[in-house]
């Protein structure tokens, strides 16, 4: 078991291409555009209901789910769009689902919190924070047991290891060597609350407790986060698992979409740093720039290209169909 | 009388308990410098200190259980359940522990502890955060369950239920906490276990708690535009539940429907209905009938989700069909 | 035909499905080489081994957490819960996950997996190893709930849960583990919403579940004696429930009872009861009588312990005052 | 935070008198009779249900309890006999409540499983495995909250530190300082099972990661785990817990009374040796005998008074009567 310790890009960028460095940058995009427009539909009351918007943490889920394959599993969070994309979702679904319609990725019955693009491997975004950290470890169960070697990453929040189910699936994790990485997205806050008022010690150290090899990485570097994940979905699939990661990240917006006044638990200071400072997408821009992958020109393309493509979809979503009052109770039990 | 939201007379009523009892405090997630995402709690961390009005991780089964120990020693907790979904995650606490100690230790120990926590759907939050799960604790021996169904009854049953010595669980509409409401400026308590007739009528009783009671009383006024003349009645409290005054305004009407927010199946329906067809049966000119929430988890998408809860029409329905006597076995408008 | 215990029928039932089917294993605490406490699972680890009978530490939020993402992946689970009140620390994976998966997904995942645990008073266990809690499972959607009443049924049920493509959740009678009845030696299913007319009768029905069929059996035998003709039927499954078979056997007798082993308020006969009311409200003779575990923690001592669940006497003292007409509104005796 | 460390007797003896010894050593004496004649009602179907022995543990118990003052709180566990007794119950009312009798400290109601002498601060077993972490994680709340320095030891089993709920309130424990000493009393086995097969890690290691100061203990050593404990009560008086014990000990009986066929999860051997060669009691007695505290001839007096009670208080509760049926329904709610 090893102690904690910070990876940073320069260990990692050597064994990607500019194909692989170029996606990294169009899936942190797509998430940031998918948050602005969500963020659009509610302040113009056009989505039903609250989200909790990803944008700040993009590098998390593109870093980590890049280095996953389709057939691996993800479980994510209240928090869930970004993951969402980062596993291969679409726009257009996503958004029919966040505005209710039938084309949604769950014909609109599960909303925002429970937003998922099933085929892509992704169990589901969950609104009991968390509750998914025994289905993440289940997925991983099911692969040992069936002799996959499939990989799976649980996603959650700084908050959430607060939650005891944590600490028993970890203890059952590393008593049978489950394929499985958890992955803890620390935003510094869980609503209102800093993180330091609400967890004692060391988050890392409460893993390592139970054996299990931890992990800091810094959240806003993608290839950093990237290439630990590669290092650890393969020593997964070799049997070595499980893992846990701590991902140093911020988000931007406040706890969701409503909570515009925040400056009782956290100062616009503070914000205004990791939005100048410490932006993934920003950081990832200039790297890729001075690496000669990419001319500004061709990232401010790409950028106008997605949000053109967010739009249309948006604009698709609107209009869409609700589904059918006959739909209320389908689904109810499978066949 | 002067007119406060729902959330000001929960406010009201914890401010002025934990300034007569010292023993008294809240703990919750974020019910602090936040004063709940609901707002409910703004002011008391000022007025009463993080001591006593106490931030916690997200461990519910954690401060659930340390609640239940406080309580056997001499506090008197109210715990915040920010969602009523989240109960699922403090059963073992509350049912295992808190109901039982009292009888387990032959009345030795006891576990004074209010639970606030909400339930009602159409908020557009989906099946994790819009569930009524009230009846799950009412099949319980040794809990109470206060459901308030305006300002008035939250301020008065939130303080019945500090004073009580037992585990209470009080669900609050949450789509009713900006709902103003009549609230006398004198102390008044609510007792427990007696049911408030909300409107007299003669033709048919209307037994409906919390969120119901609203869609019961606009059946009512529909009703009532037709002829036909409702009686609405609130329980107010499911455990301990007013038996006596609903079977009361059962065999005067001679019909009944029960509305619940909760789901329909193995529900608080199905127990009053049941009581009143075992002790007003002779007087029955019709089947009681029972209108839950729909036995599907709640739905997100608005097309869906107003249809899972009884509206102020369907009761109507309803009761425009008992009363002319064609309600037939076996027939029964849904919900919607 | 051969007979063997409730114990060996579940046994055989987990080992043939497990031989069909690769994908199926079972989780729990002492599962494996013990066999679990009652014993039901002597045998399995030994020939499936470690992997597929799976020994976890005592964490039942964790297992039940981890079953509910395996049934997601394409594994089918059984769960082992070694006492059906250990149910409150799984509710948040049972009811927020498991049940609403397929429904929230829109029908893109499903959770095929089997919740095996028991119920049952007077095993001088206490409060909190003597519930029994299939009313609160009952209540969620998405849930599936049976209640084998023999080996024989313990074993068709079980199979067919296990096929099943949703989560269900089984509650075995632990007093019943001992006891033997007629297993075919053929493979047989039983289907889930099918009620079993366990005797036929003219005068009056009684419905009961789990524990308590052999207790309306029992009954019905003292009433024969005495003349009067009872019909008892079983549901065998609650969710999905064969109401058409209760009404018809209500329809033909114009009399009921429920009985059941749970708390009665808020619990399994005001559902049962409330659906005979509301359906077949102009054939009863008399109010349908409700018969469940007194609303108490359940007692350690012997002495008050055995006061708390439904007898053949009880049970035949209600039916006879029911079919003399002699039941009048609100008179009733209770369990005992 | 101090890492993991074993204290023993030599430390401790100092300031102790011959009175508090010989009361230690009658306490011990006084539990491991009272679970002698348990098993002996439970073989001759004199006792209701079942009943887990608590023989061998004694020293953790009494060495514990005796660091304690009357107000100070305990919770115990399935395994509750010893504790209760350790925190100063009496023999006739604890058999009346074994037998469901009406003289029980629970009137019967609570039977094995929920003993109590709640008199003298003992908050009840709990049948519930883990299920009183809360509830003592509670009591030390209302000691600060009221201003009072009562201590709360929780008492569980290494199989209780599987649930996720003791790792929320050690959380909690340790973001608010509360006087609590959690006490892990590691036996070796859950019910079947080897601790190592269902503990990953460390169990010290996992309060430790939260900050919480941990030690590991004999637990057979009944003036070590007194001197240690008479410290950290003291520290947590003083508003310096949470602590954590890790008390290393052995039952000798089964999982419980009817746990007879054994061999297939631990040996016979094992049981002996234990048995032999690390009884907390026979250890003791000759520590005071070699101390010149008391003479063999004192202790063998001092036994047999005490069998002689335990006999005179299951006669009495074998003759005691049951609680009236209209107790049934009584202390549901408290008035
Ligand atoms: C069991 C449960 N408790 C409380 C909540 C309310 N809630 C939603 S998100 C949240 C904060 C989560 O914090 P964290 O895990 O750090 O995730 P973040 O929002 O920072 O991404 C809370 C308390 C919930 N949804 N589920
Ligand atoms: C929540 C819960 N799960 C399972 C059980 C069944 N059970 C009773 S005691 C026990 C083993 C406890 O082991 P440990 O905590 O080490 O205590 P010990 O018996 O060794 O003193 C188990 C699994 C229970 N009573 N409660
Ligand atoms: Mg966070
Ligand atoms: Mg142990």
């Amino acid at each position: 078991m090893s102690t904690s310790k910070t990876k940073n890009s320069a260990q990692a960028s050597a064994k990607h291409n500019a194909e692989d460095f170029l996606r990294m940058y169009r899936q942190m995009v797509r998430i940031r555009t998918f948050e602005d427009n969500a963020n659009q539909l509610y302040l113009s009351a056009k989505m039903p209901g609250l989200t909790h918007m990803y944008s700040g943490e993009e590098a998390v889920a593109v870093g980590i789910c890049e280095a996953l394959r389709v057939t691996d599993k993800i479980t994510s969070t209240h928090r869930g769009h970004g993951h969402c994309v980062a596993k291969g979702a679409e726009f257009k679904e996503m958004f029919c689902e966040l505005l209710g319609k039938e084309e949604g990725y769950c014909r609109g019955k599960g909303g925002s919190m429970h937003i998922a693009d099933q085929s892509n491997g992704n169990l589901g975004a969950n609104a009991i924070v968390g509750g998914s950290m025994g289905i993440a470890t289940g997925a991983a169960f099911t692969a040992k047991l069936l002799g996959k070697d499939d990989v799976t990453v649980c996603f959650f929040g700084d908050g959430a290891t607060a939650q005891g189910l944590m600490y028993e699936v970890m203890n059952m994790a590393a008593l049978w060597n489950l394929p499985i990485i958890y992955a803890c997205e620390n935003n510094g806050y869980s609503e209102y609350t800093k993180t330091a008022e609400i967890a004692a010690g060391s988050i890392t150290g409460r893993a390592e407790a139970f054996g299990i090899e931890a992990h800091t990485v810094d959240g806003q570097d993608v290839l950093a986060v990237n290439s630990l994940t590669e290092q650890l979905v393969e020593r997964c699939r070799k049997g070595e698992g499980p893992f846990f990661m701590e991902l140093m990240t911020y988000r931007y917006h406040g706890h969701h979409v409503g909570d515009i006044n925040r400056e009782y638990y956290r100062s616009k200071d503070e914000e205004k740093d990791w939005r100048e400072n410490k932006d993934p997408i920003t950081q990832f821009a200039r790297h890729l720039t001075s690496e000669g992958i990419a001319t500004e020109e061709e990232l401010e393309a790409m950028q106008a290209e997605i949000k053109a493509d967010a739009t249309a979809a948006v604009e698709y979503a609107l209009k869409a169909k609700y589904p059918d009052a006959s739909e209320v109770d389908m689904h109810v039990y499978a066949a | 009388m002067r007119e406060i939201t729902l959330s000001q007379a929960v406010n009201e009523a914890l401010a002025e308990e934990m300034r007569r009892d010292e023993t008294v405090f809240i703990i919750g997630e974020d019910v602090a410098e936040a004063g709940t995402p609901f707002k409910v709690l703004s002011g008391l961390v000022e007025e009463f200190g993080t001591a006593r009005v106490v931030d916690t991780p997200i461990a519910e089964p954690g401060f659930m259980g340390i609640a239940v120990g406080a309580a056997m020693t001499g506090s008197r907790p109210v715990v915040d359940l920010m969602f009523g979904d989240f109960i699922f995650l403090i059963m073992d606490q509350l049912c295992n522990q808190a109901a039982k100690t009292h009888y387990m230790s032959g009345g030795k120990l006891s576990v004074p502890l209010v639970l606030r926590t909400n339930l009602g759907a159409t908020r557009r939050s989906a099946a994790q955060h819009s569930q009524s799960l009230h009846a799950l604790v009412a099949h319980i021996p040794g809990l109470k369950v206060a459901l308030p169904s305006s300002a008035y009854e939250a301020k008065g049953l939130m303080k019945t239920a500090i004073r009580d010595n037992n585990p209470v669980v009080i669900f609050e509409d949450k789509l009713m906490y900006q709902e103003k409401a009549g609230v006398p400026d004198e102390e008044y308590l609510i007792p427990f276990g007696v049911a408030n007739v909300k409107r007299e009528g003669t033709d048919i009783t209307l037994i409906a708690t919390s969120s119901m009671v609203q869609v019961a009383e606009k059946a009512a006024e529909i009703l009532a535009a037709e002829g036909i003349s409702a009686e609405v009645i609130d329980p107010r409290t499911i455990v301990p539940l007013d038996e006596a005054a609903l079977i009361k305004s059962v065999k005067k009407t001679s019909r009944a429907i029960v509305i619940d927010e909760g789901h329909q199946s193995y529900g608080v329906t199905s127990e009053i209905a049941s009581r009143l067809n075992e002790k007003a049966f002779y007087h029955l000119d019709a089947p009681v009938l029972r209108m839950g929430a729909m036995d599907v988890p709640v739905p997100f998408s608005p097309a869906l989700e107003d249809l899972t809860v009884p509206t102020p029409e369907g009761v109507a329905a309803n009761a425009r069909k008992l009363v002319a006597g064609e309600m037939l076995d076996g027939e029964m408008i849904h919900a919607a």
